[in-house]
């Protein structure tokens, strides 16, 4: 049983964890502010005879303090996300050594399509396999995500990697794993009664196990 | 129950305005057509045409220009909604 | 007047409010419905449903719910919920009972027009029923219906309910801007003599802008289902990529709609519940006029915020940024209201009455709902929890917490108006506090399993190693959904015994200051023989003037009145 | 001109406002449809822009599918029916419940209600019916709302000369055109139906009178915004 976030395991969960857990803080105070004010108005001020209301019409005072207090907190919240948001998915943040893969979804299933030895896309030796993703740890890597039909959505929870895919559009999405071992991808976008089932396995390998995957996959001559 | 006095205004000349929009049009698919400018000067030219032309109807037509500002606002407030929507959308194409 | 001009097809307000009440609370019951089955797939998956028998094999085999059944259960509940249930709930039903009696109106401008808004909403509940009895099928895209999935019965699997979808959702659309074309007028045009703007109850003030936001948004809604049923049924190709068309357009309009469609379905509930705070605590509301402001501004801002349920969609991040920060300072508006409800209690002298209890309820659950926004807000953090079960939450935290309980007050407070009855106390309390509590045991865990990662929509969360850890949890708020349903039976026979049996209900049963009090229970049609004068403000509660009683109606004459003149102060006054 | 004279006299508001806006409650309910009619419309312009911004390839060329001289009369025949709306409205402003009458020393009659009402109807009608010709020719010549119909005339065209044709596109050109113009169309409809009502039931009995016409009104309003529209249509889908 679980009661956070996946464990980490991309260099994204580090900022995105600690943010959440900054907003956690901010609005738990908020939200102990408000319950306990509740509790108390509604144990102090309860209903007695004889007692009568204080009459008041408000107090300015008071509800400048309660609009600026949010104001400043929601503006300074909204330019540290801004940070790591544009970090995560904007194009231009992509390493210039990024290993480049294509995550193609289709009714349900992904196909990844690896570069080959040559480690360039497009080139002949790519091979494509349905529902494995192998990538390197500690190697960012980026994947160009298309769609064949509706749209789908890659979502692999412990990478805190989300991106949809969808029909028209050609959609990169980059992360850089640190943990080796085996993920699962889900697809978080309804895209049929086969949704829930389209899932597939990810692969984080040491450089040299992936090589020898590649080489392996390339004698199968799987496509 | 009292009412607060009716605005009262002079006529405008419909003829004239109709003339106005007929003319305009006529304008219009010329420009389209036969003159020979570049293609965003045309876009551009007649897209004002339509605007003034829409702006005649509603301002003499639907009398706008005779309306209290409370009674225009109506007919302003979608503008900019729909400019937003619009817009966005296709800055949002614009990568 | 025969049974048929007086409870059929009626142009009063009041019984125009009343079918409304009916037939919405049969959606949410049909609502509610669909989601104990949602329950039961995701808390037992595989494991054939009680009762699940009765239904075809074309949903279910051998009484185990099937993949492309659940869906068309998600798509139903979430449908049915927002536009055929909350929706016509608050706007249907209050915005028409409550604005002629609380500005002191005969009726409301329109009524004519009035009844074919009822009239054509009901017939867009039946068609949108109707997909379930249709061959393969309910719609199968999820509310939002995002195309091209909606768009391509050969992708979806549903032909012919995707169709009436659209269809429902574009008579729907019709129905209520009949129905805010008919609100706005009336209040601009026909308040009593004194009923200044400022004068006027936040219920109102809410229902007036939550009518011009429904005005600017269904439109819209309109259009892209008509040109997603054309899509559908003609052959275009607007949301369909292969063509030329673009997939996102269809987010963009649904969510330049979508958002605010959600704060048509809260703006009501807080203007009812500030009416209501403000009478249980026997105190002005505290900060009118800000109160008022804040719900123009969150109305405002609502408009500018849709693209924050597309932050992962692919859509230029740039606008992502900025869709962020206009979502965040939505927070604001949203914090005078929760603190000046706070405010209002503040030194009070509570009246704990059903009502009341369902008020505080509402500020506290909504509270909640509205930070778990924030949370999704900033884009980082969405990223993980986008299309996830912690959206789940943060909906029924906001949509349940907070619309419904907020609708559980309006019910019981406006029922002696309506019907002149009393709701059962006993009952009523009852029914609250099971309620809250077996309504947080169902939403609260439904926040952690979302972080945990769990998806949306889909079937059988148990396929996934990352998921099983916590079925235990899923199991669990199952159960407590089923409790939920089941408390929510104490409040249907208390509505539906007190309709006969309720103790008959005095003249002002809650002591409170609003026009409607006036006038006998239930109101006569065409509510006062002459026009009312209005003399003060809504929320004159404990005012030293009111001698001994602790409030004073807005028609209550002092000999230090004077008559309002006439015509009331214009807009901006 | 007849006009000369009235361009000069008062013109009243056709019936005593209402309190609060200023303004009588049918032509506010108008007025505030009208503000929901722009957001269905600028949903369905909208999209076509934005689509038409976002195309992969070239668009059809203006004139190229479209008979643009066609509908450049008709355009014309609605700019007049709402002139002639607009006539009507003045005509019973001043009273003029009559159908013509002579003029004293003028060769020209004089319209009233009745005569100006009915030439706005036929312009619509005509108008619709225009419309309805220009859908049969270009479903014909196999221009439809999925594209151009295979086998057909401007399929052929389109495969000789794409960019022309707009070869590429002609899904979205057609979904955007028939959508827009047909919802437009239908506005229209729905006017001369209900004029049509308003002429039988209120006009031809006088029922209205220079101290209250707000039936003419209203849908003089609604008249005039759908050929409001109409003019921005006619030029972002025909010439551009
Ligand atoms: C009644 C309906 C309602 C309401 C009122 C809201 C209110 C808000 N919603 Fe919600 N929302 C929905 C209904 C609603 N929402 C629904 C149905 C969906 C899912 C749609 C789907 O199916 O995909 C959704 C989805 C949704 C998303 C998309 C999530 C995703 O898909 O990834 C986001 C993201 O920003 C969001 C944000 C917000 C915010 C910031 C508010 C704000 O308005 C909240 C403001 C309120 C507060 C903040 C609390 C009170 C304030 C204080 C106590 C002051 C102090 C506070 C601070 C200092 C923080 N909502
Ligand atoms: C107001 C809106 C509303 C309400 C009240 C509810 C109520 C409930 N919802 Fe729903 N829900 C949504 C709106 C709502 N929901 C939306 C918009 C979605 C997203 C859909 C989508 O993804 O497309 C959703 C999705 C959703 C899911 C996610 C499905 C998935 O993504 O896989 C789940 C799962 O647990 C769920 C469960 C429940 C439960 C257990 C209740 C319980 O609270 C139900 C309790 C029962 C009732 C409230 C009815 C009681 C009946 C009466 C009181 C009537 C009395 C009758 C008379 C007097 C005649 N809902
Ligand atoms: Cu693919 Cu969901
Ligand atoms: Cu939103």
């Amino acid at each position: 049983m679980r009661w956070w976030l996946p464990d980490a395991g991309s260099t994204f969960a580090g900022p995105i964890d600690t943010l959440f857990l900054a907003i956690l803080i901010i609005t738990g105070i908020t939200f102990v502010i408000v319950e306990v004010g509740l509790i108390t108005f509604v144990i102090r001020y309860r209903g007695r005879p004889g007692r009568k209301a204080f009459y008041t019409h408000g107090s300015t005072r008071a509800e400048v303090i309660w609009t600026a207090i949010p104001a400043v907190t929601m503006v300074a919240l909204g330019l540290i996300s801004n940070h790591y948001w544009v970090l995560i998915k904007n194009k231009k943040s992509i390493p210039p050594n990024a290993y480049h893969l294509g995550v193609h979804a289709k009714q349900f299933e992904w196909q990844v399509t690896y570069p080959g030895k040559d480690e360039k896309l497009g080139t002949d030796d790519d091979f494509t396999v349905r529902n494995q993703l192998h990538v390197i740890v500690n190697q960012p890597t980026a994947v160009e995500l298309t769609s064949e039909d509706v749209i789908h959505s890659f979502f692999v929870p412990e990478w805190r990697l989300k991106q949809d895919a969808v029909p028209g559009m050609h959609i990169m999405a980059w992360f850089q794993p640190t943990k080796t071992g085996e993920y699962e991808i889900g697809c978080a976008e309804l895209c049929g009664m086969g949704h829930y089932k389209m899932r597939a396995r990810v692969f984080v390998h040491t450089p040299d196990e992936y090589k020898a995957w590649v080489a392996q996959q390339a004698a199968g001559g799987s496509e | 129950m009292t009412t607060p006095q009716p605005t009262t205004h002079v006529r405008p000349n419909y003829l004239l305005i109709w003339l106005y929009l007929f003319v305009m049009t006529i304008a219009e698919v010329l420009l389209a057509f036969e003159l020979p400018v570049t293609q965003n000067l045309k876009l551009i030219l007649l897209l004002i045409l339509a605007v003034w032309k829409a702006m005649l109807v509603a301002l003499f037509f639907m009398h706008l220009k005779f309306e209290r500002w409370r009674l225009r606002l109506i007919f302003i407030v979608p503008l900019p909604l729909a400019a937003i929507l619009v817009t966005t959308v296709i800055m949002e194409k614009v990568f | 007047m025969s049974f048929w001009r007086k409870y059929i097809f009626s142009t009063d307000h009041k019984i125009i409010g009343i079918q409304f009440l009916f037939v919405s609370l049969f959606f949410l019951l049909v609502g509610g419905l669909l989601a104990m089955q949602i329950r039961w797939q995701l808390g037992f998956p595989g494991k054939p449903m009680p009762g699940g028998g009765i239904l075809p094999e074309s949903m279910v085999s051998g009484g185990v719910i099937l993949p492309e059944y659940y869906i068309q259960l998600v798509t139903m509940h979430g449908t049915f919920m927002v536009f055929f249930a909350i929706m016509p709930l608050l706007v249907g039903v209050y915005a028409n009972f409550l604005i002629p009696l609380k500005v002191g109106a005969h009726d409301m401008a329109f009524p004519r027009i009035n009844m074919w808004s009822f009239w054509l909403a009901l017939l867009a509940g039946l068609i949108m029923l109707a997909g379930f009895f249709v061959p393969d099928g309910a719609p199968r895209a999820g509310w939002t219906m995002y195309a091209p999935l909606s768009a391509r019965p050969d992708l979806s699997g549903a032909t012919i309910s995707q169709k009436l979808w659209s269809i429902s959702i574009v008579v729907l659309g019709l129905s209520s801007v009949m129905g805010s074309v008919n609100y706005i007028t009336t209040i601009i045009n026909h308040r009593a003599p004194g009923m200044y703007w400022f004068r006027m109850p936040l219920s109102v003030w809410a229902l007036f802008i939550t009518a011009i936001l429904a005005v600017l948004a269904l439109p819209v809604l309109q259009g892209a289902a008509i040109m997603l049923l054309f899509d559908q049924s003609i052959g275009t190709h607007f949301f369909d990529p292969v063509a030329g068309g673009q997939a996102l357009l269809w987010q963009h309009l649904f969510w330049f709609f979508g958002h605010p469609e959600v704060y048509i379905l809260i703006l009501p509930a807080m203007g009812m519940v500030s009416d209501i705070i403000a009478n249980g605590s026997r105190k002005p509301i505290f900060g009118y006029h800000s109160m008022v402001f804040a719900i123009i501004g969150i109305a405002f801002l609502g408009w500018l915020v849709w693209g924050h349920h597309m932050f992962m969609s692919g859509m230029n991040p740039t606008l992502g940024s900025t869709f962020m920060v206009s979502t965040l300072l939505i927070a604001v508006p949203s914090a005078v209201k929760v603190f000046n409800w706070m405010g209002t209690m503040w030194r009070g002298n509570l009246r704990f009455h059903v009502p009341m209890l369902n008020a505080i309820g509402f500020v506290s659950m909504f509270t909640i709902g509205g930070l778990s926004g924030i949370f999704m807000a900033a884009t980082p953090v969405d990223i993980p929890l986008h299309d996830t079960q912690f959206i789940v939450a943060h909906i029924h935290y906001v949509l349940f917490g907070g619309s419904l309980f907020a609708l559980f007050a309006a019910i019981t407070y406006w029922y002696p108006k309506m019907f002149g009855r009393m709701m059962n106390e006993g009952i009523g309390k009852a029914h609250f506090f099971l309620t809250f509590i077996f309504y947080n045991m169902t939403f609260f865990p439904m926040h952690i399993i979302g972080m945990g990662g769990q998806m949306r929509r889909i079937y059988d969360p148990t396929i996934y190693d990352f998921l099983k850890p916590q079925q235990p949890l899923n199991v669990f708020i199952s159960y407590s959904a089923f409790a939920l349903f089941a408390v929510q039976i104490l409040f249907a026979f208390n509505f539906l015994w007190s309709l006969k049996f309720g103790k008959k209900a005095p003249q002002n049963p809650w002591d409170d200051n609003g026009m409607e009090w006036s006038l006998p229970n239930p109101a006569p049609h065409g509510n006062w023989d002459r026009t009312p004068n209005v003399y003060r403000g809504p929320y004159e509660f404990s005012a030293p003037e009111a001698g001994d009683k602790d409030y004073l109606p807005q028609y209550v004459k002092l000999p230090t009145d004077r008559d309002p003149v006439p015509a009331p102060a214009p807009a901006g006054h | 001109m007849t006009h000369a004279t009235q361009t000069l006299d008062q013109m009243r508001p056709p019936f005593p406002a209402e309190v609060g806006s200023g303004v009588y409650s049918n032509k506010l309910g108008m007025w505030v449809f009208l503000a929901s009619d722009v957001m269905f419309f600028t949903a369905l312009i909208g999209s076509y822009i934005i689509l038409r911004f976002g195309m992969p390839s070239a668009w059809a060329r203006p004139g190229a599918v479209l008979n643009v001289p066609l509908t450049g009369v008709n355009t014309f025949l609605l700019i007049c029916s709402s002139v002639a709306m607009v006539k009507a409205y003045a005509a019973i402003a001043d009273g003029k419940k009559y159908f013509l009458r002579k003029v004293p020393g003028k060769t020209l009659q004089d319209g009233g209600l009745k005569f100006w009402l009915l030439v706005t109807i036929i312009c619509g009608a005509g108008f619709v019916g225009v419309q309805l010709v220009e859908y049969i020719k270009l479903v014909g010549e196999g221009f439809t709302p999925a594209g151009y119909r295979e086998g057909s005339l401007l399929a052929e065209h389109a495969l000789a000369d794409p960019a022309k044709y707009g070869a590429g596109v002609a899904g979205m050109y057609g979904s955007t055109f028939f959508t827009m113009t047909g919802f437009h169309g239908f506005h229209v409809t729905c006017g001369v139906i209900s004029m049509l009502y308003l002429y039988f039931t209120k006009v031809l009995p006088e029922k209205y009178s220079a101290q209250d016409y707000r039936g003419i009104e209203v849908i003089g309003l609604y008249w005039h915004f759908v050929d409001l529209v109409w003019i921005i249509l006619f030029t972002i889908v025909y010439l551009i």
